[in-house]
């Protein structure tokens, strides 16, 4: 099986403390973070940072869809960065797709994950995001098929990178439960070359 | 070029019959208004404009916006949806009219001893009744009536006035609506006539270098020339209210 | 008391006649020489001194906003060297429906030695105080004290997250680690006793 | 229209089915004549003066410091009010507190689809319900703080402003908010000589125009009067239409009768509120 | 003094209820709150349904209007969702223009929607390229106390089940349009997809949350099924949980299904 | 602004007296000021200036599509600006909740065909008619502006000239209008019916109207009743305070009695009015 190119540039922003030009195979994502910063009067959390994530699409405006995706972007970091740490502070996460093949997702989510990890800020732990696809003839696959129209389903899926449980996990399409149970065996497994991934991009640098 | 061509007429007319450095009839009157603390009325040919100063005060709103060294200088540029030829949809908040509140903060904030009134707020409100060419310049000069009227220190008047070219060669003074659509670039100078300075200067179109330099200098000709304008009708208007409440102080 | 033999009453509804031996009391008001109800609850007659308080009392939670004089519970939520902001929780015992905002200057954390006073040696962000809401000055916040020796933090956590206990005046010690933090404590006086200070 | 951007937007443009129903071709006349006969009795089998039937709930919303629930037979109409909470944008010190009334048609509501935004009519009927809730409410009480009041119309089959501001004093009431008095909500809708209490959609409709134009009555008009129970005061009074001073000082008397008439309804469902409570504190 | 417990340390007093294995309200973790549906209340829509989960409360009007299908897909009309979460629901919000949450739960109903494809928007066109209907169904929330999703899929798809369209008679030449009012006929829905919401608190996960668990919670889970098929396994981030925690909330959620088309098949026969 | 308890008491005890504090008995009107004509690019216009309180109106005509459920009528929207002008409270969108409930209202007092007839507005039944923009422009606000609104409304509409259509061809879905040239050739509106609006202010147990700002301070409630043909055409409570119905009746009747005055003499005004070459506006 072919497997889904990854590539990635970080600190490709200078004002941001942490940015990351990152690709999925077609899909590509710029991510920003900027924090821990001031945080607004009204966001201000006792205990703890508070998360702000922002998506912004190709073109236009952002819309509904993309307030979906911050708010998976923003679950995501708050159970990653140790925001126990930073009291009333925010932490602010910026995306801006600039390519969509179908692992939109998946690939914003790996992006935050190494531009915090760029960022330098505390983590509890590091996640990866790993999209896959289930074509017409049942099969699930990791690259998606040329044709949209092959498409049935696509699951997502966020392991965090010490005991590999499910972080986040979204759906599109329906399936039965056993092709669930496969897409996230096939995931986890995948998921293991995305953490080799960063951990390579990290020591180059 | 040929269109460029109309706008000055061989024997050096231009559409409404002005000559080049001509400036429009320029009318006002100071104190239109009770309620405000310093109000204008200014009509520079036929476009109309209303302004209103309220202050120095205490900052409204967002008391962080408050410096301790000047006063804030706040203004809004706003157009009755009946001032132009086609019906407006709104009368402020968009892109043009929050493009104009900007440069007449600026233009307004050089000429305002502003150091005086540290930790408070000046208000200028400025209303376009009828739109026909150089609504800015004519903003500029309502609101240093309105200025003088409420009384608030100046270091001197603030003037505005726009210039252009006519024939590729020819300087036009206070551009008119028309003359607007026909074409050619418009420089819009805000200027502190006394003193010569420049605190604005916009061009809405490419000129060639060559040319600024008498254009620019016809700019300053009018701001020089509205200033008399302006003084005359304030001195007037400080007999008016002079005798009219006896001078009261003289005696 | 059954619920048959409630005196029910409605806004506006008229009570009785207002005299010298008949007031008008909580969630009641005095028109034209009548008291009349503000509220859909049940009557109370208070008697004092021979005078008849006539009072109402909603069915559910009664409407409160803090007043001045009132104790309230507050969590701290911020502090500076100046002053530290808070939630106002509770008024009395009465759980508030929406917390208010109130703020303690540092003056007005204790009676003695105003001037030496730290912020974050009195107080730290999570931590439960009793408080007095002083005269309103400012439209959104409350100012409050806790210039009073029953006034101060009743609850807090110790840097680990673990309750502590007070062991004086000024210092509180975590139950788990042991370890001493500084506070404004509050004296915590039994509730019998402290209904007759109330009274008083 | 601008793209809403927090909402998913449907096509651009798209026309009600009912534009294209077959034209009907009755004069408004004969239309009224089929709602109203002669003898004043309507289609549904009313007197002019009779009301239509009303429930009344309280404490359908359990997020909401106080709520209620009414049906003028067809009309729904649901509020909910809070807690006393910090007045926006505001920063002197007020002895008074203050209401913020909002009154919204829900966008399946009304024969055409509503927009989300509040139109022109929404906002003055706010206005309008802010007005008449005012007087009723002891707003010394709550100084520098306002209490929200919202009001969702979920069918509208007429009178629905007058069922929110009725529905909005029980749930006053049912919030523990300190009030003056009771407050009852009625309309009236004028046609020539028809005078009908608490009109339907199609009947005030009917109302807008004069019908009567050939019988030299041009009266016509809808009227909506709001009192407080106990001290007998109109806290709001609002007409539109085409009406003389005779009409009016009629329609007053009818109003302050027909107002009347609801007060019962609203203290027996307050009544039950208290003691229910009552009973569940006991238990 | 419960009450005052619960305002100042919300967590431990949930903490001490999960203890005992029991919720605040009385319920074991895997218990649902009872369901009512209503429906066809609202005669200005062309179909509308009230639900409740509980304390909370969501109708849904469905109102129908004529428009032009979209160039690229030609012979479909549309189905527009969208969920509005008033001020009048909740202390949480203010007026104004919808707030993240009501966005989120817009978005997460149009693709429980288009996941299931329990309508075929091609049955929504009148004819191609030239008229379609357009459904506009507006959901609005009266009463939040958590598990927001599940209330609006039962009231949408309740809602669906109720609508009864009008037989437009379309001429192409003359463009021509007669809706024949007396005439409706209803839509061809193939299944009702519900869903179920979860959340997490420490290592516990229980079922149907009501709003204070869901602000306590570490991870909400939301799991959408049509018949036996997933069509939405939704958890957005938070908390990690197991593959066995994970599987275990599938497994709940479809007998929660079984129950919940039960309920509005009922109400629908009641409707007839 | 703000009254003490006594101030208020010597308002009070002067309409008790009926003598104002300024003067006047309890249903004058302070000294207005009217011009009409002034706003070149409209098709009518009109300033009003009462005491300090000062209107500029403004009528803009477009040719528009009937709404499908009346396709007989034309159009007539108002649209209110509260110029920061008049106080710094309206910069922004600040003005923006009293400028709908002045545009509300005088769409309501309009409602009625009685009152204005759309119908005359239509140019080809369910294709073309005419829509009126009444703009409305607040420059200073001195209390009472429901009355100085409608009075500048119906002299704008007095003002009000209708571009004459000579003819009009129908070709499929096209339609082609002629619109006369001749700049005189136009046609008035009939505004005999345009309402008067009159603010009863109760104070005591007395009704005033043109309450001033002092005046209005004191006041618990008041009325803004339209009249238009000696017919109420709208009535709209405003304050916080209650009436008793028999107060209510009686305010009615003031306001009806005052409206039809204030009718007369501005319709005698107006056809008095010449129109003169130069419009003197603020210039004065």
């Amino acid at each position: 099986m072919d497997e889904v190119k990854l590539r990635c540039e970080l600190g490709v922003l200078t004002r941001p403390d942490g940015s990351v030009l990152f690709s999925e195979g077609e899909t590509t994502v710029v991510a920003g973070i900027y924090g821990p910063v001031e945080s607004k009067i009204n966001k201000t959390l006792v205990e703890k940072a508070c998360v702000e994530a922002y998506f912004r699409p190709k073109s236009g405006l952002p819309g509904v869809k993309d307030r979906l995706n911050e708010s998976m972007i923003r679950n995501v970091c708050e159970a990653v960065i140790a925001v126990a740490l930073f009291p009333r502070t925010a932490v602010v996460v910026v995306v801006q797709e600039m390519q969509n093949n179908g692992q939109l997702i998946s690939c914003a989510l790996n992006a935050t994950c190494l531009a915090l990890l760029n960022s330098g800020i505390d983590m509890k732990c590091m996640y990866a995001a790993v999209t896959c696809f289930l074509d017409r003839s049942d099969s699930i696959v990791l690259i998606p098929p040329a044709d949209e129209r092959e498409i049935k389903g696509s699951f997502m899926f966020v392991f965090d990178s010490v005991e590999k449980t499910i972080l986040a996990s979204h759906t599109e399409g329906s399936f039965s439960i056993d092709q669930y149970k496969d897409a996230l065996s096939l995931c986890r497994e995948e998921s293991t070359n995305i953490f080799n991934f960063f951990k390579k991009a990290l020591t180059i640098k | 070029m040929s269109k460029n061509r109309e706008l000055l007429s061989k024997i050096g007319l231009r559409l409404d019959g002005r000559r080049a450095d001509e400036l429009r009839r320029i009318r006002c009157k100071l104190g239109v208004f009770t309620e405000p603390d310093g109000s204008a009325y200014l009509e520079q040919g036929l476009t109309k404009i209303l302004a209103a100063v309220y202050g120095p005060h205490q900052v409204r709103g967002n008391r962080s916006k408050a410096q301790h060294d000047a006063a804030v200088v706040n203004c809004q540029f706003s157009m009755a949806v009946f001032s132009t030829g086609e019906r407006k949809r709104r009368p402020r908040g968009d892109r043009k009219s929050t493009e104009i509140s900007i440069h007449l903060r600026q233009a307004l904030t050089a000429a305002i001893k502003t150091e005086l009134y540290p930790w408070s707020q000046i208000d200028v409100y400025v209303e376009v009744l009828h739109a026909d060419g150089g609504i800015y310049p004519a903003c500029v000069n309502a609101a240093t009536l309105a200025l003088i009227d409420a009384g608030i220190p100046l270091k001197e008047y603030v003037c505005a006035c726009t210039a252009s070219l006519a024939n590729n060669d020819v300087p036009m003074l206070d551009i008119s609506h028309q003359e607007e659509i026909i074409g050619g670039p418009t420089l819009t100078v805000a200027a502190l006539p006394m003193s010569g300075k420049i605190v604005l200067m916009e061009m809405s179109q490419r000129f060639h270098v060559d040319h600024l330099q008498k254009v620019l200098e016809k700019a300053l000709q009018g701001c020089r020339d509205i200033k008399h304008i302006l003084d005359e009708a304030v001195k007037s208007h400080i007999q008016d209210v002079g005798s009219s409440t006896g001078w009261a102080n003289t005696t | 008391m059954s619920s048959e033999d409630l005196l029910v009453c409605l806004p506006g509804q008229r009570l009785c006649l207002s005299d010298h031996t008949h007031v008008s009391g909580q969630g009641t008001y005095e028109r034209q020489g009548y008291i009349y109800s503000t509220l859909a609850g049940t009557v109370d007659i208070v008697d004092k001194d021979n005078v008849k308080i006539i009072e109402v009392h909603t069915s559910g939670k009664q409407t409160l906003v803090p007043s001045q004089g009132d104790i309230v519970t507050a969590q701290i939520h911020t502090i500076t060297q100046q002053f530290c902001k808070c939630h106002i929780k509770c008024i009395g015992d009465k759980v508030l429906g929406r917390h208010y905002r109130g703020i303690l200057r540092r003056e007005d954390v204790r009676v003695t030695e105003k001037d030496r006073v730290e912020i974050y040696k009195s107080f730290r962000p999570g931590d439960v105080i009793l408080a007095r809401v002083l005269p309103i000055t400012e439209a959104h916040t409350y100012q409050l004290s806790t210039a009073e020796n029953e006034l101060g933090v009743v609850t807090a956590h110790s840097e680990h997250g673990h309750l502590m206990v007070p062991i004086s005046w000024t210092e509180m010690q975590c139950s788990k680690t042991f370890v001493k933090e500084a506070r404004k404590v509050a004296k915590v006086v039994p509730e019998s006793v402290q209904q007759g200070l109330n009274e008083n | 229209m601008p793209i809403d951007h927090k909402r998913i937007n449907g096509p651009e443009i798209t026309i009600p089915y009912q534009l294209f129903d077959k034209l009907n071709t009755k004069s408004g006349k004969s239309q009224f004549k089929d709602f109203v006969k002669s003898n004043g009795v309507r289609i549904d089998g009313r007197s002019a003066n009779d009301h239509r039937k009303i429930f009344l709930k309280t404490g359908v919303v359990s997020q909401a410091k106080g709520s209620a629930y009414i049906e003028l037979d067809k009309t729904k109409v649901i509020v909910s009010v809070f807690n006393p909470r910090e007045i926006p944008n505001k920063s002197e010190y007020s002895s008074k507190g203050e209401i913020y009334c909002e009154f919204k048609y829900a966008p399946f509501s009304c024969h055409k689809r509503r927009l989300h935004q509040q139109d022109p009519e929404e906002l003055q009927y706010s206005a309008i319900m802010k007005q008449a809730l005012e007087s009723a409410v002891s707003r010394h009480e709550f100084p520098n703080f306002q209490v929200d009041i919202y009001a969702l119309v979920l069918h509208n089959d007429g009178a629905a402003l007058s069922a929110a501001i009725t529905v909005a004093g029980v749930a006053l009431a049912h919030a523990g908010i300190p009030m003056y008095d009771l407050i009852t909500s009625v309309t009236l809708a004028v046609q020539g000589e028809f005078v009908l209490v608490d009109p339907n959609l199609e009947e005030e409709r009917l109302c807008q125009v004069p019908l009567f134009k050939d019988e030299q009555n041009t009266n016509h008009g809808i009227v909506v009067l709001s009192m407080l129970a106990t001290h007998e005061q109109v806290s709001q009074f609002y007409q539109t239409g085409n009406l003389a001073m005779d009409n009016l000082t009629s329609a007053i008397e009818t109003l302050t009768n027909a107002a009347k008439d609801i007060v019962v309804l609203v203290k027996k469902c307050l009544v039950r509120h208290v003691i229910k409570s009552a009973r569940n504190v006991e238990d | 003094m419960s009450e005052q417990y619960k305002i100042l340390h919300p967590v431990k007093y949930y903490r001490d209820y999960l203890a005992h294995n029991i919720r605040p309200d009385g319920r074991e973790f895997d218990k649902y709150r009872p369901i009512v549906v209503n429906l066809g209340s609202i005669s200005t829509a062309d179909g509308s349904a009230i639900a409740k989960v509980g304390r909370t409360t969501v109708v849904c009007g469905i109102k129908a209007e004529l428009c032009q299908s979209k160039a690229e897909a030609a012979n479909e009309g549309f189905l527009i969702p969208n969920v509005e979460l008033p001020p009048l629901c909740s202390s949480k919000f203010r007026p104004g223009p919808p707030t993240e949450q009501a966005q989120v739960a817009t978005q997460l109903v149009a693709d429980i929607l288009k996941n299931s494809e329990c309508l075929d928007l091609k049955s929504l066109c009148i004819f191609p390229d030239k008229l379609a209907w357009c459904l506009f169904a507006d959901l609005i929330c009266l009463d939040l106390d958590g598990s927001l999703i599940d209330a609006c899929m039962i009231a949408l798809m309740a809602a669906l089940k109720s609508v009864r369209l009008p037989v437009i008679d379309y001429d192409p030449a003359l463009d021509n349009k007669q809706a024949n009012l007396e005439h409706r006929k209803p839509l061809n829905i193939t299944n009702i997809p519900s869903s179920t919401t979860f959340a997490k608190f420490d290592d516990k996960i229980v079922m149907d949350p009501t709003v204070d668990e869901e602000d306590l919670s570490t991870a909400l889970i939301t799991i959408a099924l049509r018949k036996n098929e997933l069509c939405f396994v939704h958890k957005p981030g938070g908390a990690s949980v197991t593959d066995e925690q994970l599987l275990k909330c599938i497994d709940e959620s479809q007998k929660r299904a079984i129950v919940i088309e039960g309920i509005v098949e009922t109400a629908l026969r009641s409707l007839q | 602004m703000a009254l003490c308890e006594a101030e208020k008491t010597f308002v009070l005890h002067g309409v008790e007296e009926n003598f104002r504090i300024d003067g006047r008995e309890r249903e004058d009107y302070r000294p207005m000021e009217l011009e009409t004509n002034i706003v070149s690019h409209a098709f009518g216009s009109a300033r009003l200036r009462l005491a300090n309180t000062d209107v500029l109106v403004a009528v803009k005509i477009e040719v528009d599509v009937p709404y499908p459920e009346r396709p007989r009528e034309g159009k007539l929207e108002f649209f209110v600006d509260c110029s920061a002008n008049a106080t710094p409270d309206f910069e922004g969108r600040g003005g923006e909740d009293l400028a709908v409930e002045i545009s509300n209202s005088l769409a309501g007092a309009y409602r009625s065909p009685e009152v204005f007839d759309l119908t005359k507005l239509c140019i080809l039944k369910g294709r073309k008619c005419w829509k009126i923009f009444v703009d409305i422009l607040l420059l200073e606000c001195g209390g009472n502006l429901y009355d100085a609104v409608s009075i500048a409304v119906k002299a704008a509409l007095w003002d009000t000239r209708i571009p004459l259509v000579k003819s009009v061809t129908v070709d499929g879905n096209n339609i082609d209008m002629e619109v006369s040239e001749e700049l005189h050739d136009c046609q008035k509106l009939d505004v005999t019916g345009a309402p008067i609006m009159v603010t009863v202010c109760k104070i005591g147990e007395q009704c005033i109207v043109d309450p001033s700002a002092a005046e209005e301070l004191c006041s618990v409630g008041a009325l803004v009743i339209s009249v238009s043909r000696n017919k109420f055409s709208t009535i709209l409570q405003t304050g916080s305070g209650s009436l008793h119905p028999q107060t209510l009746l009686e305010c009615l009747q003031t306001g009806h009695k005052v409206a039809q005055r204030l009718h007369d003499a501005l319709i005698e005004t107006l056809v008095d009015i010449k129109p003169s070459e130069n419009s003197v506006g603020f210039l004065r």
